[in-house]
């Protein structure tokens, strides 16, 4: 049987385990080893190549985004490790807590992989629902007002974009029956593909525009952006690095499902202005907000509008090398940012504050976790020798080639976005040490990890992901 | 044989110079001095002051440095040389290929800078004020005098001041405005480099006036006496570079013996004779201006050349 | 047959996006429920209808699920809370009556507008269902921004995925709307909890700026 | 090398084998791309697995690439060597490592230089701006330094965005962004016009071009001085080797605006850089500025070239050529050389402030003899290099007659008055650097106190101050040596091969008849100063009395010092007669009044007119956007889902209007 079954059911399981285990640090062990087992079984599935059936899909497209998914798992579950055991000796959390936080975080991980590997857009529907309801309980795990606030901001505004969502999905069904007759086939992916080209192009777009304002909620696209600065600021670090780094790459995929039915069929609107004016907004918005940002988390929290914006513009812009732009920022930005996550939670773990002007010298006093911050704002900021350059390059070059006066926008709003990250981070790693810092306990492995990868993949990318890259990006249109 | 002969001309050019420089400085003293109704020095004064300066002990402040030592001989070799190079009485040199115009003005360049750093070495004030003023002075006259290279080059398509010479005295030049207002922007130059009324006068004791004098102040003995003669020198190269330019007539070119040689030199005194003259009548003519006001004459200067390039263009299609 | 199949779902259908505009002119909480509950019903007998014209047994599981939830289960929990936390009773609207029944209209012709051109190989029935599914599902968005009360809010919410289900229901064999729903129906009771638990503010933006910043870590 | 850096925090030995490293790394490059360049230069390439998946990195090192790479790494070894003896020399200093970062600097330009295709060659050129960022950041302690970081950092990226978009309008959207690709298809008359713009301001921004240039003063001088000696020798050439690869190399038949736009940009470039240079009292400034002007008579000589080889007169590109690239070098030279004596200086006494120094002379006279070879070098005066890289862009100039358009004949010659003005005041500049550093009196007590520096930094110093003047004797050679790259550039070669040419004869083809040689020059002028001394010496009385110089009636054992004339004094006049209008200079003369025992005090303000022209109302732009926007953070959810719905409707109506 297909590995893909020990991907999804293993979280599920352990979700289950881990509800019943009373010790935190029993607890955060298994974690992690369950998360191993996971990525070990997302490997072997890099290893068998694209699968699938009536249940799961599994091709080019998400083949990585799997194995990606699973490894940020694994990697935030060592983190979370050591975070929370700083959190407890702090008061912050109680053991029962974090018995349900383990839990779920599985939960969390079984929905998000299920929506991935989904074939059937309604079950995706459900699983990108359920991502919902736990990372609200998990933002709302400190029951401060402000982490309570948070929550329920973004539940109330996910709650209706996921609404939007089903309408769409409900939609596409519509569309699809009379082509392909009642029954299961008019909502499986793989089915679709085949008629999609006879389905009613009207409808098409109808449920597209909806899937688009519904997935493009949980994305973090501007204006539907709100809920996500303070859901990252206010949870749990951990949560903020799987949030960043894996539930917006998700609710991405789920459009990009749909955008690749439209691109399939002839006659429906081209998607793509949608969705670059959509990510010039994101980006430029994001821009502009990072210079007034004062809280660390809700900054890098901003960085992910930003990106999220340049990835839509990427896919909007279509065409191969764009395409392939946008899958690479995809995989690099989830890596990079989750990275950084990490040294944001200990850094703010060691100096006690998230406050930004609190927080310098870091490369003095914490020499070790303050050049990992830096190089990961070095990578993030889109600079050599690191992922997000080469996929930028890609993305701007090939945008000017085409589409000059689209081009401008997008290099300023990077530019902008640049500027901010240059300023703060001198501030956070330069500078003389100010306010309190104790010593960091805790692995930075996953930090390095996440830095090394990023680094190799700016230089050398792996023949096959490279051709299931260009398998998808001629799948997009 | 040519080559020899080249050789020769440029050593008897270097004694030349050298002997003439003084003469011509105490020339112009007593035509003005006359012109001011006074009898004036003999003409041989200036011999005399550089002998008496030559026997006279050296006083040096006490932080002066080896540079302050050494600046004098540099600064006179190099307008030594520059004047060596100007063709007065015959194209025939031997160091004519060494040394274009621009080599010519960039040497100048290098004695006023040297001169400057040694006006600077001691470190009172005054050295300081003539330094910066003298700069200043050379910031807008350099490139006004390059500019005049500048249109007199495009018209003759070359900088070797003896191949320009030649080619002046071939006449197939005619007369030109751009040329004229090269002349002018040049003389303008000349007057400037050479601290001559109305920029500065050679012959002020007041201090807060001095330009040149006031850089040299801290000078005695044989390093003032090189100065002197190399300031003696410099206007006599001045104006053999006018006369070589815009009136190289009498000048013995290639290949002519030594007998137009001879009467070159004897030309060039002439020349010399009427350029003191001259000078001495400017200068007894007007008042000395503000130094702040020296930045628009040269200025001015700096635009005349720049339009005397310019019209070259507009007058022929060069 | 069909004939009588397509008017029946078609009157229902109507009467659904009607209750929505009756939500929108409600002035007071409690009416506010009662209209809502009324909905519900309507959209039972859609369900049921629908199950019983094309013999699909499980419409009827969707048609008990809204029953009991929509028509009993929540409108009672509302009703308590609002007994309980003693909001004061009359809505309090963001946008005049008037206005928001302007609004409503215009995005009615706005979800015919979008339907119209759907003619090819889409039949009648498709159309009508998916012009009123979507005039209510804009409808109760509009009513979620129009209203400042949490609980009209929630109310809001709850007529959008009635707007769902009379979509999901209409369309002949859709698959899993019975888990759609029951999926959705958790939201909801969610949304409903955390109210209740919290004590969320009872109107979603009383908070006054300076607490909100000091919320968001953002006051200097 | 940057690993064994990394280790250096724990042995202090380790500097020591990083900077013989990278020295002996350098050395050994620049040996053979000597011998490359002797050997004709024929290119050889390579192909690595890496970067772009599709097109790999290719690597390519013709002559102009070995030439560049001479540049680059001889200044690597002096900056190696003289890195050295300073890092020992402050041992003491806390800030950022240099050492893991300073190889990778090194690593970075020469890759630049030998990338054969566009990505490659992005990623280096920005790797380079990283790690020359992160070096200027070690000094992160000093207060002004953050800032200076932060605006070049974000300078240089702004100038790598130019050359992306560049690039992207070159490589069109085959995604085939290898340089041979590059060269194959002829871009269209508009994408070429906007590429050359692209990429002046991609590559002026890194160069220094005036208005771009705001960066390179405040981050130049921020580093250690041996990296600020690289950034400003050697880096800024990279970004020069940037322009001529693209403009005379990728792009084809060049249109003779091209040359326009550089002989303009250039021109200003060159004056503005040593009028703000004539009004800087900070040591390190200055010579920043100051390269801003060489940079300047670099881009003329560029544009020069550019112009004759759109005009079809190759020979006189190629001597403009020549001029460029002999100026490169020269440049490299003696602006390292300064920056090096600019670090004595600090390493001696601690300030780059000319208003605390004076007298160095008499305390490091080795530094200050080379300073001395430094400053006439850069200040053009013959026999030194400096004069002969003058020497012949004014011959290049002197062919203007020789170009069909009528604006650029006129347009030369101003912009040959330009230059000229912009050489005098460079001389001006530097005998206000070297009088007020090196002679006079102390103006502090630690440069009273200042000690000559160990025996690295003083060679590092030595070695081109001796190349220096070799060059300005004998520059046939070198121009010889690089001859291979013009003649890839332009189709031609300075010298005509088919004259004689003497090995120690400066004579170029174009040159009309004119000829310069340093040598001989050299030579009569040791023989006439010889000849001076002896009888001088011979027949003048040579006795000596020391005393003290008159100070204008102060009294005391040292009068003079009271009154000696300060930096700003000596900038007054020119700052008169330029800054006034340029700068809005202003002198503020605070005289106290009679009978009042303080001195005396003179203020200098200027501005700078780029900064307040572009950046500064970008920075205002900036923050009045951000304040808009920010509102979006303080809004009630109510509010979110309100524009959440107009989202939907809007697009829904856009849905409806597509439909109709």
């Amino acid at each position: 049987m297909s590995p893909i079954y020990v991907i999804v059911a293993t979280p599920l399981l352990s979700a289950a385990i881990l509800a019943l285990v009373p010790g935190y640090r029993l607890a955060a062990r298994l974690n992690i080893a369950f998360s191993a087992v996971t990525l070990l079984a997302a490997l072997v599935l890099f290893r068998t190549g694209p699968a699938g059936n009536a249940l799961f899909v599994v091709d080019a497209f998400n083949i990585y985004l799997i194995a990606l998914t699973a490894f940020v798992g694994l990697t935030t579950s060592i983190f979370s490790a050591s975070y929370i055991g700083h959190e407890v000796a702090a008061g912050k959390l109680t053991p029962r807590d974090l018995r349900f936080y383990h839990a779920m975080y599985q939960a969390f991980m079984f929905t998000m992989l299920l929506a991935l590997s989904a074939n059937n857009l309604g079950v995706m529907w459900v699983a990108v629902e359920g991502a919902t309801l736990t990372t609200v309980l998990m933002v709302s795990l400190y029951r401060t007002a402000a982490s309570i606030e948070a929550a329920w901001k973004y539940f109330i505004l996910c709650g209706v974009g996921i609404a939007l969502a089903l309408f769409g999905t409900i939609l596409m069904y519509l569309a699809a029956q009379p082509v392909m007759g009642p029954g299961m086939a008019a909502m499986t992916w793989t089915e679709l593909m085949k008629h999609v080209a006879r389905v009613n192009a009207d409808i098409l777009n109808l449920a597209f525009v909806f899937l688009l304002i519904g997935y493009g909620t949980k994305v973090g696209l501007a204006p539907l952006h709100a809920w996500l600065p303070d859901a990252h600021a206010e949870g749990p670090t951990p949560i903020s690095a799987v949030l960043s780094g894996l539930l917006l790459n998700v609710a991405l995929y789920a459009v990009l499902r749909f955008k690749m039915l439209l691109a399939a069929n002839g006659e429906a609107i081209a998607p793509g202005p949608l969705m670059i004016a959509m990510g010039l907004a994101s980006l430029l918005l994001a821009g502009l907000m990072l210079y007034r940002r004062r809280d660390i988390k809700r900054f890098f929290a901003y960085s992910s509008i930003e990106h999220m914006g340049i990835i839509t513009f990427a896919f909007g812009m279509g065409g191969p090398l764009a395409n392939f732009a946008g899958l690479l920022h995809m995989a690099m930005h989830s890596l990079t940012k989750s990275a950084i996550f990490y040294a944001v939670g200990h850094v703010a773990q060691a100096k006690g504050t998230q406050r930004l002007e609190k927080i310098t010298g870091l490369t003095v006093s914490h020499p070790v976790l303050g050049w990992g911050l830096l190089v990961g704002v070095v990578a993030i900021a889109g600079l050599p020798p690191f992922g997000i350059f080469m996929s930028e390059f890609l993305l701007i070059t090939s945008t000017f080639a085409r589409e000059p006066l689209l081009a401008i926008p997008l290099t300023l709003g990077i530019l902008l976005a640049f500027g901010a990250l240059v300023l703060r981070v001198q501030q956070l790693c330069f500078g003389e040490p100010g306010g309190e810092s104790a010593p960091v306990r805790g692995s930075l492995v996953p930090l390095y990890a996440h830095l090394g990868l990023v680094l190799v993949a700016g230089v050398w990318l792996p023949g096959p992901l490279v051709a299931w890259f260009q398998t998808v990006a001629a799948l997009l249109g | 044989m040519n080559a020899l002969l080249a050789t020769l001309y440029q050593i008897v050019q270097l004694a030349l110079v050298l002997a003439l420089a003084p003469l011509l400085t105490g020339w112009v003293r007593l035509v003005k001095a006359r012109l001011v109704g006074r009898r004036g020095p003999s003409v041989l004064q200036p011999y005399r002051d550089l002998l008496r300066l030559l026997r006279k002990e050296v006083v040096l402040a006490r932080n002066a440095s080896w540079l302050f030592r050494a600046v004098p001989y540099v600064m006179f070799t190099a307008i030594w040389l520059a004047a060596g190079l100007v063709p007065i009485f015959t194209t025939q040199l031997a160091l004519a290929p060494t040394a274009d115009l621009i080599a010519l003005i960039a040497l100048l360049g290098s004695a006023r800078f040297f001169l400057a750093l040694a006006g600077m070495d001691v470190g009172t004030s005054f050295g300081g004020i003539g330094s910066s003023r003298e700069m200043m002075i050379a910031a807008l006259a350099e490139p006004a005098m390059l500019m005049v290279v500048f249109s007199v080059s495009i018209l003759v398509r070359t900088t070797s001041l003896a191949e320009i010479a030649d080619f002046m005295m071939s006449g197939a030049v005619g007369l030109r405005i751009s040329l004229a207002l090269a002349l002018i922007a040049l003389v303008m130059v000349a007057i400037a480099e050479n601290a001559r009324i109305p920029i500065d006068n050679p012959a002020t004791h007041l201090e807060l006036t001095m330009v040149h004098e006031a850089m040299v102040l801290e000078y005695s003995g044989r390093h003032l006496a090189l100065v002197e003669a190399a300031s003696m020198l410099k206007l006599l190269l001045y104006v053999a570079l006018i006369a070589c330019i815009f009136a190289p007539w009498g000048m013995a070119s290639a290949g002519s013996g030594l007998l137009a040689a001879l009467w070159g030199v004897l030309v060039f005194a002439g020349k010399l004779a009427v350029a003191g003259a001259l000078l001495a009548l400017f200068e007894t003519s007007i008042a000395k201006m503000r130094v702040f006001r020296v930045s628009e004459f040269l200025g001015g200067a700096l635009l005349l050349s720049l339009l005397g390039a310019i019209f070259l263009y507009v007058s022929r299609g060069v | 047959m069909i004939d009588l199949g397509y008017d029946a779902a078609h009157m229902l259908g109507a009467v659904v996006l009607l209750m929505s505009f009756a939500l929108l002119y409600q002035r007071r909480l409690f009416s506010l429920l009662r209209v809502f509950t009324l909905q519900a019903l309507a959209l039972t007998a859609t369900a049921a209808w629908q199950a019983f014209s094309h013999g699909e047994p499980h419409l009827y599981i969707t048609a008990l699920l809204t029953l009991s939830l929509k028509a009993i289960v929540m409108p009672v929990a509302l009703h308590r809370i609002i007994v309980k936390m003693n909001i004061h009773r009359t809505i309090e609207p963001a946008l005049s009556i008037g206005l928001t029944m302007v609004a409503g209209v215009s995005l009615v012709t706005l979800s015919i507008l979008l339907v119209l051109p759907v003619t090819a190989d889409a039949t009648a029935l498709t159309r009508e269902n998916l012009a009123l599914s979507l005039s209510v599902v804009l409808l109760g968005l509009l009513m979620m921004i129009s209203r400042r009360n949490a609980v009209s809010q929630v109310v809001g919410f709850m007529s959008i995925e009635n707007g769902l289900i009379l979509a999901a229901v209409g369309v002949a064999g859709m698959p899993l709307v019975v888990e759609m729903s029951i999926a959705f129906s958790v939201m909801v009771a969610f949304i409903i909890f955390g109210i209740f638990l919290f004590h969320i503010r009872e109107r979603f933006d009383t908070l006054d700026m300076q607490k909100i910043e000091s919320f968001r870590g953002e006051s200097d | 090398m940057a690993v064994t850096g990394v280790a250096a925090k724990r042995f202090p030995q380790a500097s020591g084998i990083v900077y013989g490293g990278t020295a002996a790394a350098c050395a050994l490059v620049a040996l053979w791309a000597v011998l490359r360049l002797g050997g004709g230069g024929a290119a050889d390439t390579l192909v690595l697995p890496v970067g772009l998946p599709w097109i790999q990195a290719h690597l390519r090192a013709d002559a102009l690439s070995a030439f560049f790479l001479l540049v680059v790494n001889f200044g690597g070894v002096t900056a190696s060597l003289f890195g050295w003896g300073y890092e020992r020399a402050h041992r003491d200093h806390h800030g950022g490592p240099v050492l893991p970062l300073y190889p990778l600097f090194l690593a970075g330009m020469n890759m630049v230089l030998i990338a054969d295709d566009a990505f490659s060659f992005l990623v280096s050129w920005e790797f380079m701006s990283l790690a020359s960022w992160l070096l200027v950041l070690s000094t992160h302690r000093e207060p002004e330094t953050p800032r200076a970081a932060r605006i070049y950092l974000i300078m240089a990226s702004f100038g790598t965005a130019c050359l992306l978009l560049a690039f992207g309008l070159l490589a069109t959207d085959h995604g085939d962004y290898s340089f041979d690709a590059i060269r194959s298809h002829a871009p269209s008359a508009t994408a070429a016009a906007l590429g050359v713009i692209l990429v002046l301001m991609g590559a002026g921004s890194k160069a220094g071009v005036v208005p771009l240039h705001v960066w390179l003063p405040l981050a130049h001088p921020a580093a250690p001085s041996h990296v600020s000696a690289l950034m400003s020798g050697v880096m800024t050439k990279v970004a020069v080797y940037a322009m001529i690869r693209v403009l005379f190399d990728l792009l084809g038949e060049p249109d003779w605006w091209w040359g326009g736009i550089m002989l303009a940009f250039g021109a200003v470039t060159a004056v503005m850089g040593v009028l703000y240079a004539l009004m800087q009292d900070d040591l390190k400034k200055l010579l920043a500025y100051s390269t801003v002007e060489n940079i300047g008579a670099i881009v003329i000589a560029l544009g020069l070239a550019l112009v004759f080889k759109a005009s079809h007169t190759p020979v006189i590109a190629a001597l403009a050529l020549a001029a460029a690239l002999l100026h490169v070098v020269n440049h490299s030279l003696f602006k390292s050389l300064l920056f090096y004596t600019a670090g004595a200086v600090l390493t001696a006494t601690g300030t780059r402030d000319l208003n605390r120094l004076g007298g160095l002379i008499h305390k490091m006279p080795t530094t200050a003899f080379l300073a001395l070879i430094g400053a006439a070098a850069i200040s053009a005066l013959p026999p030194l290099n400096g004069f002969v890289g003058e020497w012949l862009l004014f011959q290049a100039i002197l062919n203007a007659p020789a170009l069909p358009e009528w604006s650029l004949k006129i347009g030369i010659a101003v912009v040959g008055a330009l230059l000229a003005l912009a050489a005098a005041l460079a001389a001006a500049c530097f005998v206000r650097l070297y009088g007020t550093a090196f002679l006079g009196r102390p103006r502090s007590f630690a440069a009273e106190e200042a000690r000559e520096v160990g025996w690295a930094m003083r060679l590092g110093m030595a070695v081109p101050a001796l190349l220096c003047v070799v060059l300005g004797v004998l520059p046939t050679p070198i121009i010889r040596l690089f001859e291979p790259a013009v003649r890839l550039m332009v189709e031609a070669g300075p010298f005509d091969d088919r004259a004689y040419q003497p090995w120690f004869w400066l004579a170029p083809t174009s040159a009309i008849g004119n000829s310069y040689n340093g040598l001989i020059l050299l030579a009569v002028i040791a023989l006439l100063s010889i000849l001076l001394v002896v009888v001088i010496h011979r027949r003048a009385s040579d006795r000596v009395r020391w005393s003290i110089p008159w100070g204008c009636g102060f009294e005391g054992p040292d009068p003079a010092a009271v009154t000696q004339y300060t930096p700003s004094s000596f900038g007054q006049p020119i700052r008169r007669a330029f800054g006034s209008t340029v700068f809005r200079a202003r002198d503020h003369v605070d005289m106290p009044e009679p009978g009042d025992t303080r001195p005396a005090r003179l203020s200098v303000t200027w501005t700078d007119p780029a900064w307040v022209a572009f950046f500064a109302p970008i920075g205002k732009v900036v923050d009045w956007l951000a304040d808009r926007a920010n509102v979006l953070q303080y809004m009630t959810i109510r509010r979110y889902l309100t524009l959440m719905f107009l989202a939907l409707v809007l697009l829904l109506v856009m849905v409806a209007v597509t439909q109709q």
